[in-house]
């Protein structure tokens, strides 16, 4: 009888094709002539992780106890898949001869007779293999389970919504004490100089220069009168009129009137609004 | 499973499938997903309530119709958090830039010639550009004297920026003269070191 | 303006961010949003009620704890209907990746040795180049024998991908493992006394 052909690592043997029972276990029939066609016996190698698997595959098919390995039978199948595939001229793994050879070197020593008492502490010749194929089983296990949990892309999406950003350079953030400090630093530096005198100065008298320049923006003459607002009360009125005297006085504005009581025009001084 | 599919259900997925995508979803390949076509109507008008859903629930990430389809975007009000996600330091001003900056906010309208001499240093054009740029300063008018120098001084963007009504509400300068031998110098040498280290 | 922020918008800003982001983001990550800072347990009470928030209007995403923090997934009933949108297939990975990963993640960390040593064969440099290009596992050191060679183990990512917060969460390796401690005592000796048997 050939081989089975339908070669799934996880299937198992049913009873009928057993020729032998070994430890009350079914044994499997041995192949006797033994034939398959050569892309059968690629797709067994392919089908098979390593002679772990394959072993451990000729254990389960046999429904053989892994800690009680008869090792004559099993190395005899090992074998035989192993002639079966070099006959083919498959290029064989040496992985796989080299597990070849090591049933053989168990199944030697198992042979041995063994002194009686001395050695009782000895491990099985087979105790080895016994860890490997439990290990690489647990690992089989485990790569089953892993690969069946849910996953990324596969089972489930990220979620990531796009982002609407505004292309704006960012920009840095200064704070009022940012601008604090550094005039601290300034008036520090001015202090450890004595280059320069950092006067006192209304504030708002600066403000209000600054308002009518802006005012005065267009370089056109603007009614004297305009430049005030009431709704600054006196005290506004009063630092505006001494921005426009500071204006004046700095040579930034031209302030005329043609005749007494006519009214008082302002402009830039000349060419003062070329740029601005 | 798909043939029972409701309406309901229908929705839920186009809202999954428009969470999930990586680029916008047309009608059409929205009505890819089932494998009976809910046809292009039902499509549209279930994008249409989804819009409006997220809209009424007032929610930071919205569905928008483009070109391509539709997406979920955020709101860019929401920009300024997600910034903060992002590892990168906020920039910072050169100390030539912040001290440019006080002297026209202190002492406005100056020129170039003024912050020069109180500043005792040569004050590149790099530094005013940044200050223009950002809108804080302009030109405001020229000094009638040699080379009529521009006049710089701070704008009505600079106050807001600052969260300041007027320029009046800048820390006086009495105020700041008078705390100054309070303040511990090694404040300002510890904000010098940290100017020190950027670049303009 | 964050000075004014209530819970309500507290809890909107952070549906934003996890919805936004490209990565799942932890509660430290997610009080770096705000201007000042809300606090962890605040943060934490959140997010948990967002995650309920979804979990009830029966979305087909859901908010999940990951290893590396929160992050918005879609549900995998869904997977049916966005895997119509999809134009390639995700990578289906052979056992020979799949029972690397394993050793990787159970045993790690561990040389290309140890997991040719469990597997019985070689490894071909391919499998572990598949599962270093998807970021599922890197080089942690060298362990210090002859050659000293790379150590592997599993990143982070691994973990997120898998839905997993730590590797405590992995399947736990019962059965066989209950079997392995029996085989090195008990069960060996059983196994000795049936050998002795056997050789006739």
């Amino acid at each position: 009888m050939n081989l089975p052909l339908a070669l799934a690592p996880v299937e198992f043997i049913d009873d009928k094709a057993a020729i032998a029972r070994l430890y009350g276990e079914p044994m499997l029939e041995l192949p006797k002539d033994l034939y398959i066609p050569p892309d059968a016996l690629q797709i067994i190698l392919d089908a098979f992780e390593g002679p772990l698997d394959l072993l451990l595959y000729l254990i389960r098919r046999a429904n053989l106890d892994v800690l009680d390995i008869p090792m004559a039978p099993l190395t005899v199948q090992y074998l035989q898949y192993i002639e079966a595939m070099r006959a083919s001229n498959l290029d064989l793994a040496a992985d796989y001869l080299l597990m070849a050879a090591m049933l053989l070197e168990i199944k030697s020593r198992m042979l041995l007779p063994r002194p009686a008492r001395e050695d009782a502490e000895e491990a099985d010749p087979r105790a080895e293999l016994v860890r490997r194929l439990l290990e690489y089983e647990q690992t089989k296990l485990a790569a089953a389970r892993l690969d069946s949990m849910p996953r990324v892309e596969r089972d489930f999406e990220w979620v990531s919504v796009f982002v609407a950003e505004k292309v704006v350079e960012r920009l840095p953030d200064v704070t009022l004490h940012d601008l604090q400090l550094s005039w601290l630093r300034i008036m520090k530096k001015a202090r450890l100089n004595q280059h320069h005198r950092v006067g006192r100065e209304q504030l708002s008298v600066r403000e209000h220069m600054t308002a009518i320049l802006r005012k005065l923006d267009g370089g056109t003459f603007v009614v004297f009168d305009t430049l005030f607002e009431p709704d600054l009360g006196p005290a506004g009125v009063v630092v505006s009129f001494l921005a426009v005297l500071e204006l004046v006085k700095e040579r930034l504005v031209d302030v005329t009137q043609n005749e007494a009581f006519a009214p008082i025009y302002v402009k830039l001084a000349d060419g003062s609004c070329d740029n601005a | 499973m798909d043939r029972a599919i409701t309406p309901e259900l229908c929705k839920c997925i186009i809202e999954t499938a428009l969470l999930a995508a990586s680029a916008p979803l047309s009608v059409s390949a929205l009505r890819g997903l089932f494998d009976e076509d809910p046809g292009p109507d039902l499509v549209r008008r279930l994008v249409d309530e989804l819009r409006a859903d997220w809209d009424d629930a007032a929610r930071g990430v919205e569905l928008v119709q483009l070109a391509g389809g539709w997406r979920f975007q955020t709101r860019p009000a929401f920009q300024v958090y997600l910034d903060r996600l992002k590892e990168e330091k906020p920039p910072r001003y050169s100390r030539a830039v912040m001290e440019t900056l006080a002297i026209i906010a202190y002492r406005q309208p100056v020129t170039r010639g003024d912050i020069e001499d109180i500043r005792g240093v040569t004050v590149s054009p790099g530094v005013l550009k940044t200050l223009e740029s950002r809108g804080w300063i302009d030109v405001v008018g020229h000094r009638d004297t040699p080379g009529r120098p521009a006049l710089f001084a701070t704008t009505r963007r600079f106050l807001d920026d600052m969260g300041l009504r007027s320029l009046t509400e800048l820390p006086a300068l009495t105020e700041i003269e008078r705390i100054m031998d309070l303040v511990d110098t090694t404040q300002i040498q510890a904000a010098d070191a940290a100017a020190d280290q950027e670049t303009d």
